[in-house]
């Protein structure tokens, strides 16, 4: 899940790391309000959950009030890749002497925290990893001992030669390292992490991401996702406990199984047409879930043809078929459906359906060549 | 021979009593499985499908003598359960939970490593060695024994061609599910290595999908230390950039993890890749000559 | 460090481990007021830093404000094992319907916190381990990991067949490890935890001790130290850094290392008197260290010949040479002195002693029978 | 030959700049010991007699190669340099430092046993292998190269006894301090299996004392693994119970770690116990025959 800056940047105050000052703007008549309590110059900063908003226009420097206004009107409800701007975080200008970056990630291959840092702050560090690598410094930590006083300095001395600046950055590190920990997150980044002129350090962008599985235990972290942020239809699948995600093409997929869910939308392409979605439905499903799933994919107006593609291991198929069978006695097919049921129970399964008049298939590439075929028919 | 689990592994099933663990623990009794004990905290006297049922995995380990251990128990218990299993001298976990807190994971993680134990999972469908155990939850009649090693991070999607590798007539030695989260206990390399020691496994198919670098790091492991043949699979070709496919640890971040590049790193390694499962008994037959 | 029962009491509360309810007395002026707060029946608790205290009398149960009030004179002021009794603790009488021992101790050998539980509370533990062992589960945490559920269900499980009562143990023991880890106890004990007529577990009496080397981060704890309970000559040493240990023979000795130390007590017995301390000037010593612990040494009366016994590494014969000198100067000696010097700086330090007319010898044995023969002489 | 340091020991001084550090840094050059590097956080750049000061063990390892490591800091920062020499690879760590909360070793225990590495003491004199290498506190010129091989839990103790040996000449192998606290990082075990392992040592002397059950455990090791002669003394034979004789481990606790259960188990392996430490250059004479 990820947060916006604002959001980003109030847990960073909780944590004991230094940010710049803002306030934030969800409609034009608090403008005024918050440019009084900020002053000038500050910095117009859109809240979209995308990178690349500067690129896009969304950030601006202003120095009047003329130009603080317009800035305010010409980016609150800017569409920024999709997504419509409707919040700004009005904040301090800073003066930037040095722009440095700092970042957390959860490191796959040793199953540890990494900070990754860089003297070349405040462009992204995937660009500075690409062309100058040796810009960067990184160091895992070992989690059952946890962040100590010479991780710190060790990344604080690649990043600059003041002593007392050092000082400043363990301190901010060790504190991002504890935040990391502390909310399950998967990514923790400040960029920039700025020196000022008084060789002040302070994060004056922040960026968090976090781990969907662990926000149970994270009630504070879990009640700052913005829902108008995303996908609607994505929302109503997360809820119903579905991995869901919106695509552009024609067929509709419901399967079981992330894995096979993806090599379903290989084949669709592969047969040559293009996939709808991305739709897992999860282990141990439960008829209620396969109805959702289908009332998902149906909102869909792209879709041209439905494929349910079920290999039961841990779902049951008359799990699925029972869950199938309420669906579409709940709101009738408009397109056509092509079923592929097998594993676990599929005998049971394959009879309710067979009740209901329908044929489930048993050959995947052949169910995806019937629904790609449908799809273009249609 | 098979690796991992066989005829001699003494299961203890944690989280027997739950909707999941009951139902597969009578299909892994049926298939052959020596489930010789069960866990649920506080319902330690009772029996699931005759198998007595402990409070605490240390109990079950002492009087039963189980040896493994495969969890079934909710996802924000499950890797403290995955620890009691390490504290009762369980040799290997195998975690079907799916759902867990990643930094769970990489704590267990390193506790188990500090110990010299292996866990495999989580967020996998388990491991079978045809013929002589099951300890998961796939679907037991589509495997038959034989020389094939199959590694997966998938859980249908492996049994969709193991399905196919038995209608051609290829048997399997083992089956392994190595879960789909970012940190797993099992590695494709850990399995693979253990596929070369095995002398029963003359071919292993071994599929990945997008997201880390499991796949580039086998391929290097498959060109410089193995002699059994390799083909492979790679899902998510049409995945989105920065899209979570399902399982959390299927995305490309930072621009690594597509299945272009690891389809690249696993043919310079002189592994098959197929663009179908259904191509893949073909081609193992093909490099097994 | 040990502390009293009601300050581990404090502790407890502090972690949430339920505990009997008590009020503190300090002088018989404050008796009444107690009595009234805690209400009748209670019982009379000697508040010393030494085991035994039921036995020697210093524990009793009254019915009656007669009784109290009795037992307040009487124990107030008594002696147990030399140490004079200067507070009460008056605690409410618990319906006690079981008692059990819940111990964390560390386990030398595997390096582990270990947890010790036995449903025969009440005795102590080394007693039930000596004669009924099987009734006594322990079970050592790694501290990488840390007490998990599991561990307290399977230690609450050892104790008792309710599961209501399991649970109330579970937590009390996850407490007490948390209690251990967080203040860097040696030992946390509490003997017995009862479990009364209702159902509930309570802490009745309550033991911590603690590593003195973590006092430092720990400074609510420190301030726990109760120096009038303490021999005050060991205070003193303690103060200036030394290892003192007060004993009856007539020996005095000066040593540097504990094992060293040791050894001199050891060689002294062995050749025919008593060591009147044990006395470590500690390694990296400064001339200071040898000023305070002559003086300790010779504030005991029973000392009637001095062994200053030093193999130098990292500490150095001149400074023990140097701070001799000085304390010689200020309280010139009124028994017999044997010293003995060799290793670091060996040749300096004699030289420094020659100049002010000592001698110094090299040979171990040989110096220990000088300062017995010394001592007898006396 | 000699064991944990000798004169291939590229040496690393944490806590270089201290009064101890650089006194001992001196002392150590003097005998010849390698040491290339010393670090103390911010005075990287500095020189200590003519060695080099990094801010960081990863810099020194990286830089000069250290691949042993010796702690001088003061007791609260000591656990914390000993975890930075584990991560920064080095292989061996000898902490000299006293004072150390018991919990913060514990947890250090623990990490070093996981990654596979090893430490020894804290509150130890070091290790030295005469003519070879120094490193710790020990005064130099009381040892000689040779075949008896010494392991203690005491400093001058230690130092007591290698007199003795050298003016009985017997020169020694290696001799280590291993340390006065209840939690240590290498055990009389450790020492007495590298010494039997150490073709170059003929006879070891073994110097325990009160508290724990550290001697009893070697004395059970010697019986079983032990055809080096092994002779021994235990300090503290009149030392109160329950009170703590200076080392922080030095206790008779709960009836246990007395120093007649000690001579009583070591005597029961063929060990012979010491009265005076001047007799043991005798008792092994006789052992070695």
């Amino acid at each position: 899940m990820k947060v916006h800056e604002y959001q980003a940047k109030e847990l960073f105050r909780e944590f004991g790391i230094p940010t710049s000052r803002g306030v934030l703007v969800e409609a034009p008549e608090r403008a005024a309000g918050a440019l009084e309590e900020v002053g000038l110059p500050c910095v117009v900063k859109s809240q979209v959950l995308v990178g690349g908003r500067g690129k896009a226009g969304g950030v601006r420097f202003v120095r009047s009030a003329e130009e603080y206004h317009r800035a305010v009107d010409e980016i609150l409800g800017m569409d920024i890749k999709g997504l419509t701007v409707e919040r700004l975080l009005i904040d301090e200008a800073v003066d930037i002497k040095q722009e440095l970056y700092l970042g957390v990630v959860l490191d796959r291959s040793t199953k540890q925290p990494r900070f990754m840092v860089s003297a070349a702050g405040g462009v992204e560090i995937e660009v500075v990893a690409a062309e100058t690598p040796d810009k960067i410094f990184s160091m895992a930590i070992n989690p059952l001992v946890g962040f100590k006083g010479y991780h710190g300095r060790r990344l604080a001395a690649f990043l600059h030669e003041d002593p007392a600046v050092r000082k400043q950055l363990a301190k901010v590190l060790a504190k991002l390292y504890e935040l990391f920990m502390a909310k399950d997150c998967s990514l923790a980044e400040i960029n920039p992490c700025v020196i000022t002129g008084a060789g002040e350090v302070t994060a004056i962008d922040a960026k968090l991401n976090f781990d969907d599985n662990a926000l149970f235990r994270h009630p504070d972290v879990a009640a700052l996702r913005d829902m108008t942020a995303e996908d609607p239809l994505e929302v109503k699948a997360k809820e119903a406990g579905l991995s869901y995600v919106n695509l552009d093409g024609s067929v509709g997929c419901l399967v079981n199984g992330a894995g096979l869910a993806m090599t379903t939308m290989d084949l669709i392409k592969h047969f040559g047409a293009e996939p709808a979605n991305f739709l897992d439905v999860g282990g141990s499903s439960n008829p209620q879930k396969v109805l959702t799933a289908m009332e998902i994919i149906t909102s869909d107006d792209n879709v041209k043809s439905i494929l349910l593609n079920i290999f039961g291991g841990i779902t049951r198929c008359d799990d699925i078929a029972n869950g199938l069978i309420q669906a579409l006695e709940q709101r009738p097919l408009e397109v056509p459906l092509v079923v592929r049921l097998t594993g676990t129970n599929e005998d049971e399964g394959r009879a309710i359906l067979r009740k209901a008049g329908i044929e489930a298939g048993t050959d995947f590439d052949q169910a995806v060549q019937q629904a790609v075929n449908a799809a273009r028919g249609a | 021979m098979s690796i991992f689990v066989d005829e001699n592994t003494r299961l203890v099933v944690q989280g027997v009593t739950g909707r999941d663990g009951s139902f597969h623990t009578e299909q892994m009794l049926e298939y052959g499985t020596r489930v010789v004990a069960g866990v649920t905290p506080g319902k330690g006297g009772q029996k699931v499908h005759g198998v007595p049922v402990f409070d605490s995995v240390a109990e079950a380990v002492e009087v039963t003598g189980a040896d493994t251990s495969v969890i079934y128990v909710p996802a924000r218990f499950a890797a403290e359960a995955m620890l009691e299993a390490a504290d009762a001298g369980i040799g290997l976990c195998i975690a079907i939970s799916e759902g867990l807190p990643t930094l769970d994971v990489m704590r267990v993680y390193h506790y188990y490593k500090a110990k010299g134990l292996r866990f495999s999972g989580p967020n996998s469908p388990g491991i079978i060695s045809p013929g002589k155990a099951k300890v998961g939850i796939m679907p037991a009649h589509i495997h038959k024994p034989g020389h094939i090693g199959v590694v997966s991070r998938s859980g249908t999607l492996t049994y969709e061609v193991v399905w196919s590798l038995t209608n051609a007539g290829m048997g399997q030695s083992t089956c392994i599910g190595i879960g789909g989260d970012p940190i797993i206990g099992t590695s494709f390399i850990d399995c693979l290595a253990a596929f070369e020691a095995d002398p029963d496994t003359h071919g292993v198919v071994m599929i990945g999908e997008i997201g880390g670098t499991d796949e580039e790091a086998a391929a290097e492991f498959i060109a410089a230390e193995m002699k059994t043949p390799v083909v492979s699979f790679i899902a998510g070709r049409t995945a989105p950039k920065g899209k979570r496919m399902g399982h959390a640890g299927a995305i490309i971040a930072g621009g690594k993890g597509t299945a272009e590049s690891k389809r690249e790193a696993l043919e310079a390694a002189g592994v098959p890749v197929a663009d179908l499962p259904s191509q893949l008994p073909g081609l193992l037959k093909a490099k097994l000559g």
